[in-house]
């Protein structure tokens, strides 16, 4: 259609609107990287950036589970308790040295998201609920598992995986990269990835046309359950200790605030996951800047919450009227 | 946000041995002259029992989980000395809600508690159970966190640690250990919590008047949680070069701390120095290793003395109405026996 | 090239006058002029994706136009939502029925303006009302009942009585038929003659050419966003018609009947079936249902208005749990009963409600066609973009599909080239059976007829073909059998010569009444009971109450 | 002739679909947790002793009544397809507004709270209705920047405000009968509001089919902010008066509320989805709820809180299958 006449004006507005959607994730993260530097040009120090990406790597991890699910219209209340009950295992398979560990942590990940996903997909349970009973149960099973101390932990394969760099910068965040990269081929290349969207966007619709709704559901669940026990073997890693009674905690409140901030979309149909990864470490820096500058609890939940709150905004869709 | 799940005292080894160790340390400090609290004094007078007798129930309302090892042993320390004593005890766990621990007691008192230990999860908070209680003449005993309100009138007396004298002795230890002058970072507890506030607020006012020199450069929470106090101190050591120095506010941020201090290629000990409390094994053995300057104990095995005080309140002794446990105090200097001697848990 | 008519008799009631409206891309609306007068029923009709919904919203105030201005009765007005336009008296039935599924059908008819005592909503004069007004329209259910429960022809007829209760000056329609069949659509013509009577203007969006002959005074014909004509329909003979909405020289367009179906029967290969069904039985909609589709025929299911028709299909294809029935596609039994299955065994379904079970409305054009395919298109999981561009171009040509682009979002389409999205995801399945649930649904004359050209051609090709159309016309010059469903149970068959409009009402008319009917009977009769107070208490409180059903009752006598 | 012939058939398609099944289902589906509750309560009565004496009931129903209004503005907010997280925050801050306020008279004490609650709300509301935010961060940004606020009046939690000794506001949340009364009331006007109003049909409305709310012109934008409003004031006012009952404003309260409310909502039938769901669900979803945990803490207590934890969190995941299965319609999907 020669649609070029006339529409000239209003089409600029639109497509800046869609641009700003679109990168405004990624703006507001250099753009509050500049003020972090501002503040204290030691930000830049690459000693600084690894401990950034050192804290990052797990919430990412959980953030990418959490884009799949809220993609298919759903939410993962219970991958804080996974992480605990994968910490919970370490200390016992620690023995059969770091491919055990990451074996048993990630099969229990997997059966978690497995339940979650049946009582969503079977059941048609409400997500939020169905996870939000795992969320109880489970770090009650973590915390039984592991006894009521917290275990450190001296197996050299498993601390070296929390600490150890590579090109100097930190194991972790090359995993949690590969697994951001694989999700991306995941969502935008695979029939899986098609598959998860229309279920999230029209699930009816999908059914009738032919989609194994359930199977894609189960797996998303599980999926977010998995790369859930990997953060919490890192995380345990990384402390040198695992304590289920307290790893993981709000976990889920971080992972959706990164996945919303990145722009995706909570009532599905959408997965924005270089714009999860833009909105993990958006929200890492802003409680770094708040830390290193020493500002009380009290402010920096404060101004956090003002920042999620603009940053969404400016990313989020406009109906046209 | 979550301050209801945190473990407001140390994570440690389960061991809640009710040993002659644990008897010993648990030794009423304060004797203060004058006439204890007695059931016939307490609230105008309650009907005298004999908790032994297997019949009467005594109630034991827990504030936070069990999976804090502090709750653990003290919970662990309580149903000993029950079951030694052949008392019947029932209980009841809150996990860290003022709610459900009200309601947990009146619970209890439905179930015919007669005589109640309750470790409150807030000083403030608990009005409507003690109120209930009071109201059918069943006395309380608070244990290891005060409740606001009149001694052998709304509760029979308070049994626990100074949580402000215990930072002051912190206080003292980091001055000693940096000669009087250090730029401090303080891993605060769960911001509203009364351990908080007191440990908060008595290492700074001990600063404050004692060691001018001592600089408190920074003051972030780490909800009494390793990885908390770990990203914390991370984020730290990368602003404040010139940290030399900690204050941990329980044991678990502590370990958090060395951690990230190592991560930051300096070695906790030398270049920054630690000092910490609850007196948990893994800690106190970082103190006999000289990864920490000292590690103040928190006690939590308030079964013998609890029962004790109880038994004194129903005789003629009665109870004084604040009873301070006598606290470990690790150092480089006695770590090591104390660990081999099992006076830590 | 806009020829005008002579000067308006009476000034406009409601008009539209330089209207432009684009959204991203799209140009909907150009300097769009549209004058409107009391009493008349204005026919607005034009291809799909013409623009007749967007200038609808504009009207009512759904869309700010970028340009122009709308008066209503000579002033200019700028209405910010559909509330405003409501209160100045512009009362719409939008394209796609827009209600509240699982609110009560009584609730859905008053919300916004329930019946009040002592400030509080009275429910049970709400229901007594509701089923007393609904009845008029022949829709005799339940009226507690959820919204949902009914099919969408008793939805739309739902629709309809809620618009013409306000008092309005206007009254606005957007395809009111497109899935009414015609005893409804009897009811709704006798509905808008009464509205005329009373003066007021009605607006009448269709794609059935003989309805506009049958109600409409005037005609307004748009293309691509623009008017091309008005004027006075009776000067306008129905070829030129069609040659101003596709734009093209009367020679060119064909006539071909009025449907697109060439005269003789497809050639019906015997021996074993595509599909057949037997004993489907679903509580409460269907009673052992058994029908069978041979290839290359179109077996046509008639009846009226939720006979049970959709529940048919959607129990074929799994989509509807059964208790009894099998279903066997060439003679292979579909052992575990799911759309998935069927579509693997080759049985698709186009099901009758576009938006809710069809379109996956945020994903382009492109996945919407390829979805179903993508097993077929990927290797290994991984979809092969090649393949599946040239799948979907394939398509968008072969159906004529308007977009903006494979890339433009499904639910930015017009409803009609939605539908062709729709038809193209199951196309490019190959099936060997081909469910259609309202096919030519909103669909332009161009566009319905080559559907159902395409129909024909699949039919040719070997297909079976299940057809489920209330445009009676489709369904008898299309099928070569008509089974006839009435109640969830097959009361007959059409074959051959008998398949005629006088054959199919006859059956329907003669068709022994199931026992399902006496509980009905008690609602009907405790429903209709008083009708006297219920007038007089709709008197009472609700002004706009009288005016919308009193004629329609008068002209149902 | 053939039209009645054609009318009648109508008539017979209508309700001989309206049969049984379909008629009851919609009702089992508000009544599923409270057929669950009854048999809970049933079987505990037998079994224990204590369970059914006064004493017991009455600290179940004292104590939890005030975090029970959380769970009727959820209802409400749920109705519409929302939902707000920032209650459990809220009730905390409700709690020291409270306290505080009563210390200057107790007015303020009532009034503060609600005053802090509607603001907020409202602010929600805009937010949603009007910048079209997701309900489910704007809310989120409400638990965390409550919770904020509430360490910023407080000092960090150091400071805490006691309800003086004699001032009327401790009687407005004292013993079982007046907190319950109140609770009752407030729910009471909850369920009139829902069901025998155009406020409450456009809430449903809207949480239905919120386009076609628009079309039918609904105030649906209207509705949205007044709903988050009436959240946030109910969650304060519940604050306040918990506050009144604890006799202070306990800063580390209402973790995890958000999340228990919006459990009892659904479990009393409420789609989250929006568009369907009532008051009297969630009365028996909160009660049920609380029945519960006070079954688990009575026979599981004694083996440790990570127990009771998983124990808890079974039940939940039990009762919302037993839910969802009573509820499931013939409808697909
Ligand atoms: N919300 C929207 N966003 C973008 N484009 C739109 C939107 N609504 C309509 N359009 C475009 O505007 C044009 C006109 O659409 P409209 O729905 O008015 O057509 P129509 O005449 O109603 O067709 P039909 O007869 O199929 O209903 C179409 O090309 C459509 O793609
Ligand atoms: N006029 C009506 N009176 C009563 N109920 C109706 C009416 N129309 C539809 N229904 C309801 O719709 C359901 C079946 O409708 P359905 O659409 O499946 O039948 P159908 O034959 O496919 O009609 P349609 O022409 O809408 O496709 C039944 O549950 C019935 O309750
Ligand atoms: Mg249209
Ligand atoms: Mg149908």
């Amino acid at each position: 259609m020669t649609s070029l006449t006339w529409s000239g004006p209003v089409a600029d507005r639109a497509r800046l609107l869609r641009m700003l959607q679109e990168y405004g994730v990624y703006a507001a993260l250099v753009v509050l990287f500049l003020v972090a530097v501002g503040l204290d040009t030691s930000f830049v120090e690459m000693s600084n950036i690894r401990v950034q990406l050192f804290q990052v790597a797990p919430t990412l991890l959980v953030a990418l589970g959490m884009a799949l699910v809220i993609g298919t219209e759903g939410i993962d209340l219970s991958v804080g308790a996974v992480i605990a009950l994968a910490a919970s295992v370490v200390p016992l398979y620690a023995g059969y040295g770091l491919g055990g560990v990451i074996a048993a942590a990630l099969l229990l990940g997997a059966a978690s998201g497995a339940i979650g996903g049946a009582m969503v997909a079977f059941a048609r349970i409400q997500p939020i609920v169905a996870t939000l009973s795992l969320m109880i149960g489970v770090r009650g099973l973590a915390e039984i598992i592991n006894g009521n101390s917290a275990k450190p932990v001296t197996q050299s394969g498993i601390l070296d995986l929390g600490s150890r760099n590579i090109a100097s910068l930190p194991e972790m965040a090359w995993i949690a990269a590969a697994c951001a990269l694989l999700t991306g081929l995941l969502v935008r290349r695979t029939t899986f990835g098609r598959h998860l969207v229309a279920v999230g966007d029209n699930r009816q619709a999908s059914r009738l046309s032919g989609l194994p709704v359930r199977r894609v559901l189960m797996t998303v669940y599980m999926i977010s359950g998995v790369l859930a026990a990997l953060a919490g073997v890192l995380i345990v890693g990384h402390g040198a200790e695992a304590d289920p009674a307290n790893q993981g905690l709000n976990m889920e409140l971080d992972a959706i605030t990164a996945v919303v901030v990145g722009g995706t979309p909570l009532s599905g149909g959408r997965v924005r996951v270089l714009g999860t990864v833009a909105g993990a470490l958006f929200m890492q820096l802003i409680t770094a800047v708040l830390t290193q500058h020493n500002v009380h609890t009290s402010y920096t939940q404060i101004v956090e919450a003002a920042i999620i709150c603009f940053a969404v905004y400016a990313s989020q869709e406009r109906g046209t009227r | 946000t979550n301050s209801g799940n945190d473990s407001s005292k140390s994570d440690a080894a389960p061991s809640s041995n009710n040993t002659a160790a644990a008897q010993q340390l648990a030794t009423p400090t304060d004797s203060a002259a004058g006439p204890g609290c007695t059931y016939r004094t307490y609230g105008g007078g309650v009907p005298k029992l004999d908790i032994t007798d297997g019949k009467t129930v005594v109630g034991f309302s827990q504030s936070e989980s069990t999976s804090n090892p502090f709750r653990a042993t003290e919970t662990k320390s309580i149903e000993a000395q029950a079951k030694q004593l052949g008392v019947k005890l029932i209980e009841r766990n809150a996990n860290a809600d003022v709610n459900a621990q009200n309601s947990q007691i009146e619970d209890m008192i439905a179930q015919g508690a007669k005589v109640l230990i309750v470790a409150p999860e807030n000083s403030d908070g608990l009005g409507p159970a003690l109120a209930q209680a009071k109201a059918k003449k069943i006395p309380v005993l608070t244990i290891d966190r005060t409740v606001t309100g009149t001694a052998c009138s709304d509760f029979i007396a308070f049994i626990g640690s100074d949580f402000y004298g215990q930072a002051q002795i912190a206080a003292d230890d980091l001055a000693g250990a940096t000669g009087g002058s250090a730029h401090v970072a303080i891993l605060t507890g769960t911001p509203g919590n009364n351990v908080t506030t007191d440990r908060t607020k008595g290492f700074e006012d001990r600063v404050k008047a004692k060691y001018p020199n001592v600089k408190i450069v920074a003051s972030q929470t780490g909800n009494f949680a390793q990885t908390d106090g770990q990203k914390v101190m991370e984020q730290l050591l990368q602003a404040h070069s010139d940290i030399n120095a900690v204050y941990a506010e329980n044991d678990e941020m502590a370990l958090g701390a060395i951690q990230a201090i190592k991560s930051a290629g300096k070695t906790p000990g030398k270049d920054v120095k630690i000092v910490t409390i609850d007196g948990i094994s893994q800690m106190v053995q970082n103190v006999a290793a000289g990864q920490a300057v000292a590690d103040i104990e928190t006690n939590p095995r308030f079964g013998p003395l609890a029962f004790q005080s109880l038994q004194a309140f129903y005789g003629t002794t009665g109870v004084q109405p604040k009873v301070i446990i006598k606290d470990g105090h690790f150092t480089s200097s006695n770590a090591k026996q104390a660990l081999s001697q099992g006076l830590v848990y | 090239m806009v020829q005008q008519d002579p000067e308006p008799a009476g000034d406009p009631v409601l008009e539209v006058a330089g209207v432009n409206k684009s959204f991203a891309g799209v140009h909907a609306l150009r300097d769009v002029h549209f004058a409107l007068r009391p009493a008349e029923v204005h026919a607005l009709i034009g291809e799909n994706g013409a623009g007749k919904s967007t200038l609808i919203k504009v009207m009512t105030g759904v869309y700010r136009p970028d340009a122009g201005t709308v008066r209503l009765a000579g002033r200019a007005r700028d209405f910010r939502n559909p509330l405003e336009a409501q209160a100045a008296g512009i009362s719409t039935i939008y394209q796609e029925v827009n209600l509240v599924p699982l609110m009560s059908v009584a609730r859905n008819l008053h919300l916004g303006r329930e019946p009040r005592r002592f400030g509080l909503v009275d429910v049970a004069r709400m229901n007594r009302q509701a089923t007393e007004v609904l009845g008029r329209y022949g829709v005799h259910v339940d009226v507690t009942r959820p919204l949902r429960s009914l099919g969408l022809g008793a939805q739309q007829m739902v629709a309809l009585a809620r618009a013409v209760q306000v008092d309005a000056r206007v009254v606005i329609m957007d395809e009111p038929t497109s899935s009414l069949e015609p005893r409804e659509v009897e009811t709704l013509f006798s509905v808008i003659r009464s509205l005329k009577e009373q003066g007021i203007a009605v607006v009448y969006v269709s794609h059935r050419l003989d309805e506009l002959y049958a109600i409409c005074d005037r005609v307004t014909v748009m293309r691509d966003g623009a008017v091309v004509h008005t004027g006075p329909i009776a000067e306008l003979q129905r070829l030129r018609l069609v040659s101003l909405m596709l734009g093209r020289e009367m020679a060119t367009v064909r006539e071909k009947g009025t449907t697109a179906f060439d005269a003789d029967r497809h050639n019906r290969q015997e021996g074993r079936p595509a599909l057949r069904a037997t004993g489907l039985t679903v509580r409460h909609r269907l009673h052992g249902v058994s029908l069978d589709v041979h290839p290359g025929e179109v077996v046509g299911l008639g009846g009226l208005l939720g006979a049970g028709r959709s529940e048919t299909a959607k129990a074929i294809v799994g989509a509807l749990a059964t208790e009894e029935g099998e279903v066997e596609v060439e003679g292979r039994p579909l052992h575990r009963r799911s759309p998935a299955a069927a579509i693997r065994a080759g049985v698709v379904m186009l099901p009758e409600d576009r938006k809710i079970e069809g379109i996956i409305p945020n994903l382009s054009v492109r996945e919407n066609i390829s979805l179903a395919a993508l097993p077929r298109l990927s290797r290994a999981g991984l979809v092969s973009q090649a393949k599946q561009d040239e799948v979907v171009r394939f398509f968008m040509d072969r159906l004529r599909i308007k977009a903006s682009g494979p890339d433009q979002k499904v639910s930015d389409l017009s409803g009609g080239n939605q539908q062709k999205v729709l038809l193209a995801r199951w196309l490019c399945l190959n099936p060997k059976v081909l469910l259609l649930d309202e096919p030519t649904r909103g669909i332009d004359v161009g566009a319905k007829a080559e559907v159902q050209a395409l129909i024909d051609e699949l039919a040719g090709e070997g297909l079976g073909v299940l057809l489920i159309s209330s445009d009676l016309e489709e369904l008898i010059e299309g099928s070569d059998r008509v089974v006839i469903l009435k109640d969830g149970s097959v009361v007959g068959h059409l074959a051959g010569e008998d398949v005629t409009e006088e054959g199919l009402l006859d059956a329907l008319a003669t068709a022994p009444e199931d026992p399902a009917e006496e509980p009905a009977a008690g609602t009907v009769g405790d429903s209709s009971a008083e009708p006297g107070p219920a007038q007089q208490a709709a008197g009472a409180t609700d002004p706009a109450g009288p005016q919308g059903p009193a004629p329609v009752k008068e002209n149902q006598r | 002739m053939t039209s009645t012939a054609v009318t009648t058939a109508g008539a017979a398609t209508g309700t001989a679909r309206a049969t049984l099944g379909e008629r009851i289902a919609p009702q089992i589906q508000r009544r599923g947790a409270l057929a669950v509750l009854v048999l809970v309560v049933v079987i505990a009565s037998a079994t224990s002793s204590t369970f059914p004496t006064w004493s017991n009931i009455s600290s179940i129903l004292g104590n939890n009544a005030f975090v029970w209004v959380l769970a009727l503005g959820m209802t409400f907010v749920i109705i519409t397809g929302g939902i707000d997280l920032s209650v459990g925050s809220m009730y905390a801050l409700g709690g020291v507004l409270g306290a505080y306020g009563a210390t200057h008279g107790t007015w303020l004490a009532i009034l503060l709270p609600l005053a802090v609650g509607a603001a907020w709300g409202t602010v929600q509301g805009l937010l949603v209705a009007k910048a079209r935010m997701a309900p489910f961060i704007v809310t989120l940004v409400g638990l965390l920047g409550l919770r904020g606020l509430l360490q910023a009046v407080t000092d960090e939690g150091a400071t805490t405000y006691l309800v003086p000794r004699h001032s009327h506001f401790r009687s407005l949340g004292a013993g079982t009968w007046t907190p319950v009364l109140i609770v009752a009331a407030l729910f009471a006007l909850g369920a009139l509001l829902l069901t025998r109003t155009r406020f409450g049909a456009t809430l449903t409305a809207m949480g239905g089919n919120e386009n076609a709310a628009v079309l039918l012109g609904l105030p649906v934008a209207r509705a949205k902010v007044l709903v988050y409003l009436l959240s946030g004031t109910l969650a304060a006012a519940a604050g306040a008066l918990g506050g009144a009952r604890l006799g202070s404003g306990v800063t580390t309260i209402g973790v995890g509320y958000e999340l228990t409310a919006i459990a009892s909502v659904v479990i009393g039938g409420t789609l989250l989805t929006g568009g369907s769901g009532s008051v009297s669900g969630t009365v028996s979803g909160v009660l049920l709820l609380a029945v519960i945990h006070n079954l688990i803490d009575h026979y599981f207590s004694q083996y440790g809180s990570a127990f009771t934890d998983t124990v808890n969190g079974g039940f939940l995941a039990v009762v919302v299958l037993m839910q969802t299965l009573l509820s499931r319609t013939q409808q697909l999907e």
